[in-house]
């Protein structure tokens, strides 16, 4: 199993689930994250103070799913989540090993 | 025989001259000019101040809930800045134009004799609705100066989200001169209870001696022309029905028109980002609002307690009636919809409130939450423009069906105070004879002149800023927020 | 000698009258029906945007804030409704039943003969504590229609987090119904000072014609009569420490203790959400309160600025007495303690804002301050109740502390302005003689009976809304939050 | 001849009565005590929760806003303690210190005749500025209250986010004894209008009797001789602008040299935790400042009105301002730039809100907003030092500013209502020869002595805490943040 | 060395955190997170405006351990958490390769 | 490749930051979380209730690196993270098995 975490531009989110569920991938856990990168950022001023802020929202996606699914799932993803422009953001895999669900004790596969 | 034969049209002229929510000033205060009674006094430098927490922070905050995070600040920004910028332009040359004569163009607008507030101190006093009764124009200058300040805020509601700073500001400089004012001058610009109280005492006083009396009648048709247009109608506006929330309402429906919807609309969650503020902003509106209504009688009396009770119930009738009407529809009763409701309800009994009695408006504020929840609801959904925050939908709305019922209302059949007549029995406030076609027709005529002027007004100044700055902010800054876009500023850095 | 004899029955009953927070009207305005000071009428519609700004946003932050965020828009919901629905059955109603007279169940409760606001119109005037001062009854209304509004708001926050909101409106309806109204009636219905003044004076000049004496003293007899029980009694409630605080607060305890704890209390954190709020509300209790206390004397005079210079000081004095002893007792000095503090001293200081001096207000703030601290902490902690926001521990318990006490500040000896007593010189204000046990004695009675009428009835009410709808949501919904369950909304979406 | 020749002096004397915001005690009020108009009490007592309502919320939020979320509960705290205690100082020997005669030290500080508010009763009444008009002692004791309570509320945004409470505490109590009070007194303290008038009648009455005329005049020199030093001078302050503007500035400033600068200050991001409570702040501070200024005129007549106006229009002078300046300088227009321009206007209007014209107060505006702008950018970051809030680049600079534009706005050739002159015609106002060069000279003076008393007195008690109880937190607790190292509490918890 | 990254229901931390400091392990990192999964949302209504809310709110808990404890670990958590109905949520482990103690420079189970 | 995560001080964001870009790491993602380890929380009051708070304010720091890098970046963030003082936090290192810029579809070290 492989757990896929993908770092988008928030307001992409809706589109990326769907596209995973489209593929009947039907849990993930989003986070609300702060990304620096290439994307600039820019300056907030307070009275005399000037903040150059260059860490920008962002969501974080983990979705962990059955290894075969994988490329699919990082096709969608990243498909769903371009825009073309700086800072759409990024895809990481990597393998789990061991999956369970809390509510049964279901593992692995069953668990996803 | 010919004296009677006038009174009737002294009886329609006079029945104009009490309708506005705001008298006129004393011209030639005699001799002795008359000393404001100081009840009278504290009482309208608590309602100014009432009227000022209503917009900064209260239309600030209720609006400002509404927004998504990212726009919060724009929103705030704007409602304050208009309260700045219009302030300044009142007191240079604004209030000259909309409460002094204008001369040929009377009717519609009012002249530069009191720019820079020229010609009044301390000691200037401004007519009331009552014969004799004078509060300092300071006074008046600074109550009316809140009314414009707040009626071009409403309007931001309907574009938030969207629209560049630099075209709102802008907008509201050429709104209010054009559009404001104009409408001020033509609903509330009179000559004050004791000028035809005299004019007509002269009339009767002439007795048979025909150049006398022919004096004195045309001394009498030369008061009674002294006011704006919608005025002379006679239609009735307490507190700013017509002048206030049609005018705001409708400038918002175009506004968003021109603008069109926000990115995402329809597609993304735009919940509000704090009902919390929403709330608070909506019950320091009902709290200023008493000052709006019951200061807009410009006395302390029971006429004000009346406007008092009347606000109060209306809000709580329309609060309930759209938290019901929602609870039945969609299975919950929303705060949101509580605090609309109280705001529709606010709207509609505006230019009702020192007309009508407890029970009529009680009925009116049930009738504007189910009106208004059904148009926020229902009606916007179908139509599919994005008015953000249902400038249109409540404050138009709202407004029109109050502006109506006040024609109602007002009879005292129906408990109203009635129409007042301050010509048949001279120097004393009489009640006219109520004849339903002619109190509602005067009412529509106001209302569809004010939907006129100010819509198409509204659509000449919008494009005219579009095409000198720019209406709307690219998509690129609509997406990352107006905050930062806008201003380089955060709302909140928790 | 015979009137001599009559005199110390004069004086009880006398003392008597003054002493409610609120007169009654003045019925039978003679030919010249008494003209309000504008002074005056503009202090009262003053109040009453006060005690509403102090419902609405103050007391519904205040509670608010110290919520789980997923229950804060159902607090503000709750507090909201309530403003509307009471304030509804108060103009249709509820006034009449509390203002008028009930015949025969007069003791207890009014009539009808003023349901929909009959027969009151801007001329209506509504007497004063002063002989020959009067106000417009329509602000009487209305700022008596902000009481009945606030204090079934005070209630919800003892059974916070898990009420139904359906419930909820129930009790609310049946709660102002069957307590609120016959209590005030009770603690404030009286026919006025004139009505006093008038009767004995003609006691007087009836001099030694038996008959006419006889009449007269019946007549007397009769209007001293005419008042609520409790009023009759003799208590003093300067604003409503009995009718509004202890009222409310014992009725919040029945409910908490039919409810039952919050899912996981004592286990889980259920920190306030935002204290940021709950100062706010504090704060705007604070300012709102001037008008409850000082609105309560109806007259602009020396005695409102007493009550508010009172209200001040009290809520100082206990605030400070709070902050010192929990950071005696903890270690750490915290704002929810001195803005609770501020509380219980406000609630104090109701029923003794007129009558007691500034240094006897202080006192009693300090005792207040230190006296909650005790109940909300250990004795609360040791009793094991989820009294939520604690309306009992601040309410209920500085209510009679202030109620009691009020019986004993009153007294010109320790700075107070003594017992009113309007009949030994009729006419005109006199100070009764200060007996302090039967002072304190008619302050303990008012207190029994308000907690075992307020008491036994909610347990009532809450069984039979129990039985109808259901007093309490799911564990689940609970869980969820009451916002999303209950109302559909969030109050934040940052 | 001898008298003309004392007319000068007169003058002088007399334009110093008129010129502070608050006049003293109406001594030996004759056989029948005046009797306040019920219009006078009902709007101070408003003024009175106004300025209330400025300090809490008002205050607190707007520098609230300002802080980091860590330290937000603290900035609240403080305020909300501040206003506590000072009121408690101010009733029971406060008020005595600083509105009675001090004897030897009678240009200083005042004495003790009314320690726990002492002989003082409902009916005792205070003088205004107008001959013959009272107001009732306590609504002037409970209105001065609110601005000692709020002048050291100002100062605590100046070492925000780093001060010890228990030191906060101790050195409030010091600074409203050793300061406040004395510069309290010493501008505001004298003997009303009536007693210039009576006096300086006598004189007159005098005619040709040597005798009676010397001692006429001893009793006119005594009267001009029983008030506070600044005052004796002439220095005009209408509602406070050296008493609380420049005097908590510039101990602010003082303070935070003494403090030091926040732990990673110029490194770390210390940006506003929520410009939306800081901007709903600074509405209220608007509003309240409305009774701060128009209150201060002690009266509800054309004089407060034209408070009022000028108390807008320079705010939103000030406020337009700075946000033009700002967007041309920055590029951006900021919220927060526009509400510290509003705040900065209001500061400067202070003291010349009751003496300017409208449009004086404008150009007053205008130029306020941009020097503050200027002094809180550029030369706060030229010059280092840590002010958080800009206590001294807001209150200090616009305080000053303020103070020497209303020895020039009060000529009636720019629009002023020009100085007050109770003696050349004894008994009512008449206006004296304004002369530019003496009328800002005084000011000049009230400015230098202001900022001296203040700035070392400050300086001394800072170190005398700083001995006792040490003035900063450990760089952990600050790290920490505030509101959990100092008050175990945090502001929210979402 | 592992780690386990569990999802729960917000009120089930402290529990869990008990079960494991009963286990000895004495260090965990929590974000708030959103979940998507067969656990079904709700509906919010603004004025004419409906939206369908399938993100619910969990607690996402990283614990670092020691392989040998992995079992236990897991064990616990998922006894700690479960309620028995849809949305209590998922443990997923993975190793990890490296794990330093920032302030001593401790490594690996010496950094745990 | 591989992924760093590190837990540290808030307050060290900054430094941290400009360590990795002075490294050649131009890239991270950030969240708030909430620590609980050794260092000893606080206890809060809220009229009688006492509440001992264990969770600290952290931020949680991703990395993806280079192989190579990682010893460079380990030592950086543990330099620049370090006050000494306990609750200074952890660095877990993982591998990850793709990496994907979801712009531009780039792949592994061409993505970071
Ligand atoms: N090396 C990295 N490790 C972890 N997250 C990264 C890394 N580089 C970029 N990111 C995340 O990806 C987001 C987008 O990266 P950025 O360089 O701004 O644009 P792009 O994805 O178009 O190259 C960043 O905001 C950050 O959250
Ligand atoms: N494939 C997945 N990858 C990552 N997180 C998941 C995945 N599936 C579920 N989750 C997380 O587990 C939580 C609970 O899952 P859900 O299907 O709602 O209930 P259950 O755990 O009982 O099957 C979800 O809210 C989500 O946070
Ligand atoms: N076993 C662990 N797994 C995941 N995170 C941990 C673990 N132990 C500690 N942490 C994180 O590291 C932070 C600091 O740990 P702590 O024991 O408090 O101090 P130190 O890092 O000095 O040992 C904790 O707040 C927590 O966020």
């Amino acid at each position: 199993m492989k757990i896929v975490m993908a770092v988008i531009k928030p307001f992409k989110l809706e589109e990326v689930r769907d596209a995973l569920t489209a593929l009947g991938v039907h849990g993930m856990t989003v986070t609300e994250v702060k990304g620096y990168g290439r994307q600039k950022g820019h300056t907030e001023i307070y009275r005399g103070a000037e903040y150059a802020v260059s860490f920008l929202p962002k969501i974080k996606l983990e979705v962990a799913v059955d290894g075969p699914l994988v490329d699919k799932v990082v096709e969608a993803i990243s498909a769903a989540a371009r825009t073309g422009q700086i800072g759409d953001g990024k895809i990481f895999v990597s393998s789990i090993e061991r999956a369970v669900r809390i509510r049964t004790g279901e593992r692995d596969r069953d668990a996803l | 025989m010919k004296l009677s034969s006038l009174f009737p049209r002294f009886c329609l002229a006079a029945s104009a001259l009490a309708l506005s929510a705001l008298p006129a000033l004393a011209q030639a205060a005699a001799a002795a000019p008359p000393v404001p009674n100081k009840g009278d006094t504290a009482w309208m430098l608590v309602a100014t101040a009432l009227v000022m927490l209503m917009t900064i922070p209260g239309l600030a905050l209720f609006y400002g809930g509404l927004v998504r995070t990212k726009n919060m600040l724009s929103m705030l920004s704007q409602v304050f800045a208009i309260v700045c910028i219009v302030s300044l332009i009142w007191v240079t040359f604004g209030y000259s134009m909309a409460f002094t004569n204008g001369g040929s163009l009377n009717d519609f607008v009012g002249g530069f004799g009191k720019v820079f507030l020229k010609g009044i101190d301390p000691n200037s006093v401004a007519a009331t609705f009552s014969n004799g009764v004078y509060i300092p124009e300071y006074a008046f200058v600074v109550f009316q100066m809140t009314f414009a300040c707040i009626t071009p805020a409403l309007i931001v509601g309907a574009f938030a989200e969207r629209m560049k700073f630099s075209a709102l500001i802008l907008f509201t400089v050429l709104w209010v001169i054009f559009i404001y004012i104009p409408i001020a001058h033509m609903v509330w610009y009179w000559g004050g209870p004791d000028a035809f109280g005299d004019a007509a005492k002269a009339v009767v006083a002439a007795g048979t001696d025909a150049a006398k009396k022919a004096a004195a009648e045309a001394k009498l048709a030369e008061v009674t022309a002294d006011a704006g247009l919608i005025y002379k109608w006679g239609a009735l506006d307490f507190a700013g029905g017509t002048v206030v929330h049609i005018n705001a309402g409708i400038a918002g429906l175009v506004g968003c028109f021109l603008l069109g919807k926000r990115v995402g609309y329809g597609k993304e969650l735009m919940a509000p980002h704090s009902l919390t503020l929403t709330m608070v902003g909506a019950a320091m509106l009902w709290v200023g609002w008493f000052g709006f209504n019951a200061g807009s009688n410009l006395e302390a009396n029971g006429v004000a307690a009346l406007a008092m009770v009347n606000t109060f119930v209306a809000a709580a009738a329309a609060a309930v009636a759209w938290l019901f009407a929602e609870w039945a529809a969609k299975g919950k009763p929303s705060l949101l919809g509580m605090v609309s409701g109280a705001v529709a309800g606010l709207v509609a009994v505006t230019p009702a409130s020192g007309f009508g009695g407890p029970m009529g408006c009680l009925v009116l504020g049930l009738v504007a939450g189910v009106l208004c929840y059904f148009f926020c609801t229902t009606v916007k959904n179908a139509l599919k423009y994005d008015d953000s925050l249902d400038v249109f939908g409540i404050h138009c709305v709202a407004g029109i069906l109050g502006a109506l019922a006040t024609g109602i209302l007002v009879s005292t059949s129906l408990g109203g105070v009635g129409i007042p007549d301050y010509t048949s029995k001279p120097g004393e406030l009489a009640v006219a004879d109520y004849v339903f076609a002619t109190a509602v027709w005067v009412q529509i005529k106001a209302v569809l002149l004010t939907l006129v002027w100010s819509g198409i007004g509204s659509l000449v100044l919008f494009k005219i800023v579009d095409a000198v700055v720019g209406l709307r902010v690219t998509h690129e800054q609509e997406r990352e927020g107006l905050d930062i876009a806008e201003h380089g500023e955060r709302s909140y850095n928790y």
